[in-house]
């Protein structure tokens, strides 16, 4: 079992590099689909996590990362000769990480709560700006209605090629995924932890916290920038949405119920609110289900009992059923003493 | 002749209407080992925490090798080479003892925006931390979470992280609080083999006066935020003054004889 | 002209139980019994589709709100699109041999929600058609996904211009009339009778703007004069009160003589015990569009009297369609048909109506090439989907409040039916 | 940069209905800053309280009034009194629950302050879905209904102003003072403060911590019930009012300073005004209307960027 | 004379770990009790096991004749128990005032007591006004044992008081408890064990969360092998 574990990973691509034609023929594009916001999500997920998990700083305007990446694309690609998407991608970055950097800064004023509520501050105000039916802003951000029927480069449209697109978004959650990981197992990636853990300490240590909080913002941004981009080449259209409270929560819940500080777990998390979403409404648990009892309503006990039981999220659950916490850290602490009472 | 490592001029923090550290200046030779003691509240963290960069004066400077420090911030002192020890234990309490160690020596060198690469390629800084945590005697535990150790290890930790960064200037603030009597000589130990090597100087705050008596080279007392006397171990054992504000009757014979113990002083 | 597209939504004060039952209580998805009647001939259509031969069910996907802000409408949708393939299929539930099915699904009046699920019915459930929907933004992201698989999208009730205008497609089209169209009603009826000197107030969204353009532009052209600045507030107001001194302001100082009213969300009720309890109501005549039979009661209790436009009530129209759609609505569902439960039925009847001349074939050039122009019989009478824009134009009621007890809820006298041609709105597709 | 308006206009269009919201923004407040600046608990759910205690209030202005269609056995003829049974009944429901959440839900978490959030959050959800559940609730917006005694209006400078904004002011303002006497003379504020930091070390000194968060979250829960009841009667109730409240009470808290009292009045007080005289602003000067919404987040992020504690930090 | 504080065969686990394997000890009314043990030895963890702060799984634990084995810790303290933790547990943001009227069990404590403290600690009345986060670290530890004092206990579990104190302090506050040891028992835990055996009448040593000696001070002086053997250097 042990031996087998370096494949894992193998293994889970190649599961999901193949899902696609284990599905019934006439279903398999709406499971492509699924799966296409499910990779999209967990990136996003993976990008709330490097915040979150990582370096500590729980910020509640993550969607105003998100909504940038996707208005940047939308907005580029609505030109009336769209630049290529090279050049589309390269802004996305730009402006994901200023952005990032930008609210990475604020946290040199406020910390906390603090910071918590001045990036939900922000991104409220740009929820608003953007949703605005302001004669000024609305050919830019297309007010409520968004800006629809964006064209996509017809080699990865999602319509003509679903199958193409949901391999171009596996492989960008795996690449970002290896980036994410390099990342926090890399000297800079540590000092982020080392921030989580006690930031005084840290600068004591010699390091520039705010350098590492800027870092991670921009880099958790740009991610999470990529993310909307993906989402406005496969819906076609950018709307206020991307940039509302509802998908900071998201961010958090999946990021929560996989696992803080995992990763993987997160964009665990991003796969199971997808589906649980699908087949709670779905025709299977609506005849299975007393109907006063909503999939809300569900939806609900069952994350509540989970923070309340499972703090460690799926991935804390799959720990313990491999029987990891009998070698938890106390336990190595304690035989690590025993040797030495003794002598 | 010797060259002062570090100086502080005029030295001086209030905090509202206390002064807590009042005109304070001293000089520190590069090798040296040196004491600060005084009694509860004389100002010694105070004087402590404006030399590392963690508060700044109200007045008066700070030289560090013949450079003005007053005031840098905090992360760039360990830079210059100057590494403190905390009176209240502060670790990274969820990562393991190696890592934290890690962390401090890497902190010093110039590899920590390299994010692409990964942590344990840079073996130099593993090798520094097994140092640092073989000095200070902690082996064996360090695949345990810091916030489990037991205290008196947390102190070790707690000097492994500051010897990890190899600071030419050490600051001790009363690194024996909450370790068991057993434990005190193996620290001592430490800190004597750290004085011979030569490459550290040192200053210690320290309430044990066996301790104090029996290191340093020279001793600063604090009192009410000023200098009381200043001189060697033996100088200040002797001065009416220090005895009064400080030592009490208590450890009369320690004075004396600075290694043993005198069991029935009161009884 | 509260009651548009995203409308007022629905409020309720004494009776909270019966509201609500209405509201959750969506019929099943009704499958018909496989048909046994003649095989028609395989259409000319350019697919190779022989489901119309084969007997295949035709699939329709409906979308809309059932369980949040507009779950009243989505209701009255559903409910009104079933009665209305009932009554064109004379009951069969079938067209040229194939029965039609119908998967509704909830889209919590999000507009993602209801992207999400046009994605599933098409993809997983392999509808043909869709419905949709109460919101105009639900409307909005359902039409794109509609173009992108080349089906057709029937709207209703969602007013907003756009879905029509700026942002139509050849897929879409709307048995649901348009604010343009409230306007055309109201509009000219005011002005020759009520007063010539507006104010108008609406909520700062799309859908406010667009109702508060087309109010101005028809009435200033039909010899109205707005004497104030049009009044736009913030959907998320608790406090209206600053807004409701500037239109206090217009009648002390500018004379204005009738405040038109666009509303849309949660707070309709709040707003208007403000406009009464500060004195709006009695400096300015209040014109505006009535609602549902649910929420008039409580809202319009001191406004017996005012006159306005309504899209539909089922005492108005007097036709068999509208006598079969009461006589029917209250036999099932034990109510009479409400404001937007015709505009359901249109919907029905116009499905099937189309699917009859492409003889069963789905196929979005058929289709569309048989609903462009055509007309129908449904409940307000004759529907004629305009070639232009695929807006239905159809008739419209001016009338006066009469009663808000009433227990057979006749609370309005008819003043003025205006006819589909009356009430043509501009064409303002902009491709 | 605003036209000139005349003072009567300024105190009626702008102070007065500024005060009446900043009256619901500091009942909601007030219970949050007591258990979020001093138990540390940032209860996510507080808006689903005042929800809930809107919903009790509304359901007995309506179930026992004699006209009521449905079949309930007790009626009350007088509106006046079903009103104050309501917010009676909203105040006690919400005090009850929240010591219920705490004790079963909470407590658990007190070592883990994140998960306190993320589970507060998992309530919203629950409540939300309870709402719509419930029949007699659902998912539709219920219209406010104002006690008779209220309903009149008064004249003031020339318009007239509806008394039962007054009555929200007055009530807002009574019971901030009460609170604000409670709190000065009762050890409990220090309790908390020291059983937040180490709650096992207030134990050992012989009190019950465990009891005195349960009655704080109570309380503060009571509180957010009660403004929840009503605001009822002015804004109606609906399912989404337990979040949108919410967001203005975290906005008002943050802005008047953790765990400070009066700092949650103050931040009441300045999103109130700020609104209002947005609102006017845009109104003069044909500004996008979206500034009036987004002035409540602006006044935090500039207070915030100024006075990065709030406006009434110790620190 | 019965012993105030009988405890027997205590058994304690944190999580699931097996702390606490034996530990019984007694402390006779007015006397000073020292426990004595090397670093890990458990006992912090026998003094929280009183306290109720990690409860015991099995043994007994009685205060005056009453069981506390399954007493929630306030009420223990109410019985009159006072309690000093190791590492002081210094409210940050409360003042040393607020320190000291939160400690009061009856109205008027803090008056009955405050000369008695005040004279301990003289410091603290000039600190009053500062923050528990402002206070040095040796003034920390006065507030943490001034706040033990200001009700009336019978019995005072005191975890490592000298830590962290000068000289003279140290040697202010071993008279005290002397003196205090007259209308309360003391149960000591202190690495110092010059100030332990200087005050203490009687001695518990543990080992490895259980009692392996025990007897009076003063045969304890009397035996360095023993003292070598548990305390190490002595
Ligand atoms: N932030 C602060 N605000 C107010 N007073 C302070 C602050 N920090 C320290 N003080 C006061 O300054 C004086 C000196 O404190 P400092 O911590 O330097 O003493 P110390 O010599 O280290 O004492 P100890 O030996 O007890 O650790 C004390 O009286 C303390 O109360
Ligand atoms: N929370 C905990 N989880 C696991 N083990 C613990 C925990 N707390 C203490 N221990 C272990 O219990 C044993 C006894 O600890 P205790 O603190 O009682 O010792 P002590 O005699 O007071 O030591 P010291 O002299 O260092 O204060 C130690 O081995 C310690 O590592
Ligand atoms: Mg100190
Ligand atoms: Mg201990």
């Amino acid at each position: 079992m042990q031996r087998l574990r370096p494949l894992l990973p193998l293994v889970a691509i190649g599961g999901l590099a193949s899902l696609p034609f284990a599905f019934a023929a006439d279903t398999t594009r709406f499971w492509q689909g699924v799966f296409i916001q499910i990779f999209i999500l967990a990136i996003y997920a993976l990008s709330y996590d490097l915040l979150m998990g990582y370096t500590g700083m729980i910020s509640f305007g993550h969607a105003l990362f998100f909504g940038a990446g996707g208005y940047t694309a939308a907005i580029l690609l609505r030109q009336a000769e769209p630049p290529s998407m090279l050049i589309v991608i390269a802004a996305v970055i730009v402006v994901g990480a200023t952005i990032g950097a930008a609210v990475g800064a604020l946290s040199l004023r406020v910390s906390g709560v603090y910071f918590s509520m001045i990036t939900l501050a922000l991104a409220e105000i740009a929820f608003i700006l953007f949703k605005a039916d302001d004669p000024k802003l609305k050919p830019i951000t297309g007010g409520e209605i968004g800006l629809q029927g964006i064209v996509v480069p017809a080699a990865i449209d999602a319509t003509t090629y679903r199958l193409r697109f949901y391999f171009l978004t596996l492989a960008c959650m795996v690449g970002l995924y290896y980036a994410a990981r390099r990342l926090i197992n890399s000297p800079t990636g540590r000092v982020f932890v080392a921030i989580r853990e006690n930031e005084p300490r840290a600068t004591a240590l010699g390091y520039n916290t705010l350098h590492f909080k800027l870092l991670a913002t921009a880099i958790s941004s740009t991610i999470a920038a990529l993310a909307g981009m993906l989402m406005v080449l496969y819906e076609k259209s950018a709307s206020f949405e991307m940039l509302s409270v509802n998908l900071t929560i998201q961010a958090l819940l999946m990021t929560i119920i996989g696992g803080i500080g995992t990763l993987i777990g997160p964009m665990l998390g991003a796969a199971t609110i997808r589906l649980l979403d699908h087949g709670l409404k779905g025709e299977f648990m609506q005849a299975l289900l007393p109907a006063w009892l909503r999939p809300d309503l569900v939806f609900g006990i069952v994350y509540v009992v989970l923070v309340l039981f499972f703090p460690a999220g799926l991935m804390g659950a799959i720990r313990k059923l491999r029987g990891k916490t009998s070698r938890s850290s106390v336990e190595r602490l304690r035989q690590a003493m025993k040797p030495k009472a003794e002598s | 002749m010797p060259n002062v490592l570090l100086k502080t001029e005029h030295l001086s923090r209030s905090f509202g209407g206390l002064q807590a550290v009042r005109d304070v200046s001293i000089a520190v030779e590069e090798g040296s080992f040196h004491s600060v003691i005084g009694p509860n509240g004389a100002g010694k963290t105070t004087f402590f925490n404006m030399i590392s960069g963690a508060i700044k004066p109200s007045s008066g400077k700070v030289f560090f090798a013949g450079n003005e420090i007053t005031g840098l911030p905090l992360h760039r002192m360990i830079h210059l080479g100057i590494g403190r020890a905390y009176q209240i234990t502060s670790l990274f309490p969820s990562l393991s003892v190696a890592e934290n160690v890690r962390l401090a020596a890497q902190a010093r060198g110039r590899d920590t925006f390299k994010f692409w690469q990964h942590s344990d390629r840079f073996e130099r800084y593993h090798e520094r931390a097994q140092a640092a945590l073989k000095l200070v005697g902690l082996r064996g535990v360090e695949q345990v979470l810091a916030s489990a150790l037991p205290h008196g290890d947390k102190r070790k930790l707690e000097l492994a992280l500051l010897l990890a960064s190899e600071p030419r200037l050490l600051l001790l603030d009363e690194p024996t609080a909450g370790m068991a009597a057993n434990q005190v000589p193996e620290l001592i130990e430490i800190i004597q083999q750290l004085r011979q090597s030569g490459q550290h100087t040192i200053i210690l705050v320290e309430h044990r006066m066996d301790v104090v008596m029996s290191i340093s080279d020279q001793i600063t007392v604090m009192h009410g935020g000023s200098v009381l006397a200043e001189g060697t171990p033996q100088a200040i054992a002797a001065d009416p003054r220090v005895q009064q504000a400080y030592l009490g009757e208590l450890y009369d014979d320690v004075l004396t004889q600075p290694h043993e113990v005198a069991h029935d002083t009161n009884s | 002209a509260c009651s548009s597209g995203t409308g007022v939504e629905p409020t309720a004060a004494t009776n909270p139980t019966s509201d609500s039952a209405q509201a959750t209580e969506a019929p099943p998805a009704t499958t018909a019994p496989a048909a046994t009647t003649e095989s028609t001939e395989p259409t000319a259509a350019p697919t190779s589709d022989s489901a119309a031969a084969t007997g295949k069910p035709i699939k329709i996907g409906l979308i809309t709100d059932q369980s949040k802000a507009l779950s009243l409408y989505g209701t009255q949708e559903i409910n009104g699109f079933m009665l209305g393939l009932e009554y064109a299929t004379n009951g069969t539930m079938q067209v040229a041999g194939r029965p039609i099915e119908v998967i509704v699904k909830d889209d919590e009046n999000n507009p993602e929600r209801a992207r999400q699920l046009a994605r599933e019915l098409i993809e997983k459930d392999g509808v043909e058609l869709l419905q949709c929907c109460a919101s105009t933004s639900s409307a909005l992201t359902v039409i794109e996904i509609a173009k992108e698989n080349n089906i057709i999208a029937m709207i209703d009730p969602a007013a907003g211009p756009q879905i029509t205008g700026s942002n139509f497609n050849r897929f879409v089209f709307r048995t649901g009339r348009n604010t343009l169209q409230d306007a055309l009603t109201a509009g000219p009826y005011m002005v020759e009778n009520v007063g010539k000197e507006f104010v108008q107030l609406a909520p700062d969204t799309d859908f406010g703007k667009g109702s508060a353009a087309s109010w101005r532009s028809i009435i200033e052209a039909n010899g109205g004069t707005f004497v104030s600045d049009d009044v736009f507030i913030p959907a998320d107001t608790t406090d209206f009160t600053p807004y409701l001194q500037k239109l206090l302001d217009a009648a002390d100082e500018k004379q204005a003589k009738v405040l038109m009213v666009t509303w849309a969300g949660a707070n309709f009720p709040r707003l208007f015990q403000q406009m009464q309890e500060q004195g709006v109501l009695d400096k300015l005549t209040l014109a505006t569009g009535f609602g549902d039979n649910v929420t008039m009661p409580m809202v319009y209790a001191d406004a017996v009297g005012s006159v306005g436009m309504i899209a539909y009530h089922y005492t108005l129209p007097k036709n068999e369609v509208n006598d079969w759609l009461v006589e029917q609505h209250k036999a099932k569902y034990g109510s009479y048909p409400d404001l937007f439960t015709a505009g359901g039925m249109a919907s029905g009847i116009a499905t099937v109506r189309g699917l009859e001349a492409t003889k069963g074939d789905t196929n979005a050039d058929a289709l569309i090439a048989a609903l462009e122009g055509m007309s129908f019989e449904g409940p307000k009478g004759i529907y004629t989907f305009r070639k232009e824009d695929h807006q239905a134009l159809q008739p419209m009621y001016m009338v006066k409040l009469i009663s808000i007890t009433d227990p057979d809820a006749k609370f309005f006298e008819l003043l003025q039916e205006r006819s589909a041609e009356q009430t043509a709105p501009p064409v303002m597709v902009t491709e | 940069m605003v036209a000139p308006a005349s003072w009567p206009k300024l105190i009626t269009g702008i102070l007065l209905p500024g005060l009446t919201l900043a009256a619901i923004y500091f009942m909601i407040s007030a219970g949050l800053s007591l258990i979020f600046g001093l138990m540390d608990v940032l209860n996510f759910a507080h808006g689903s309280l005042f929800m809930l205690g809107g919903y009790c209030a509304w359901t007995c202005n309506v179930w026992l009034d004699p006209n009521y269609a449905g079949h309930w056995p007790i009626t009350i003829a007088s509106g006046n009194l079903r009103f104050i049974i309501g917010l009676i009944v909203g105040t006690l429901v919400g005090a009850a629950v929240g010591s219920l959440i705490e004790i079963s839900l909470i407590r658990p978490l007190y070592k883990r302050p994140i998960y306190q959030v993320l589970l507060t959050l998992g309530l919203v959800f629950v409540f939300d879905a309870l709402v719509r559940t419930i029949p007699a609730w659902g998912s539709l917006s219920r219209a406010p209904i104002k006690p008779p005694m209220l309903t009149e209006s008064l004249s003031l400078l020339g318009r007239r102003f509806p008394s039962y904004s007054l009555f929200l002011i007055c009530l807002s303002v009574s019971l901030a003072v009460l609170i604000a006497l409670v709190l000065r003379r009762s050890r409990i504020g220090l309790t908390i403060r020291a059983g937040v930091q180490d709650s096992a070390m207030v134990e050992a000194m012989g009190i019950n911590v465990r009891r005195v968060f349960t009655g704080v979250f109570g309380f503060g829960s009571g509180l957010a019930a009660l403004g929840g009841a009503v605001a009822a009667s002015f804004i109606g109730v609906y399912p989404e009012m337990g979040l949108e409240y919410q967001l203005f009470a975290f906005i008002v808290v943050v802005i008047g300073g953790l765990g400070s009292y009066s700092g949650a009045a103050a931040g009441a007080l300045l999103i109130g005004l700020a609104r209002t005289f947005s609102d006017h602003l845009v109104l003069e000067t044909g500004l996008p209307t979206a500034i009036a919404s987004a002035s409540t987040v602006l006044v935090m992020a500039v207070v915030l960027l100024l006075k990065p504690g709030g406006i009434f930090n110790k620190n | 004379m019965t012993p105030i504080l009988e405890v027997e065969q205590l058994q304690t686990f944190i999580g699931q770990y097996h702390i606490l394997h034996d530990v019984s000890l007694q402390a006779e009314q007015g006397s000073i009790t020292a426990i004595l043990g090397r670093n890990g030895a458990g006992k912090t963890t026998t003094l929280k096991s009183i306290m109720g702060l990690t409860p015991p799984q099995a043994g007994s634990i009685r205060f005056a004749g009453q069981r506390l084995n399954s007493l929630r810790t306030f009420s223990i303290a109410q019985l009159g128990i006072g309690y000093v933790p190791e590492h002081r547990a210094i409210f940050r943001d409360l003042t040393v005032t607020e320190h000291l009227i939160l400690a009061e069990r009856k109205r008027g404590d803090l008056r009955r007591r405050g000369d008695l403290i005040f004279s301990l600690f003289p410091d603290l009345q000039r600190l009053e006004r500062l923050l528990g986060s402002q206070l040095s670290g040796g003034q920390q530890q006065m507030l943490a044992i001034a706040r033990a004092l200001v009700p009336e206990t019978q019995l005072l579990l005191i975890d490592e008081p000298s830590e962290g104190l000068a000289p003279v302090i140290i040697e202010q506050m071993m008279r005290a408890i002397t003196a205090l040891s007259e209308h309360t028992t003391v149960v000591l835990v202190e690495q110092n064990f010059r100030m332990a055996s200087a005050i203490s009448q009687a001695y518990y040593m543990l080992d490895d969360g259980r009692t392996v000696d025990h007897g009076t001070m003063t045969a304890l002086r009397g035996n360095p092998q023993l003292i070598q053997r548990y305390l190490g250097a002595a």
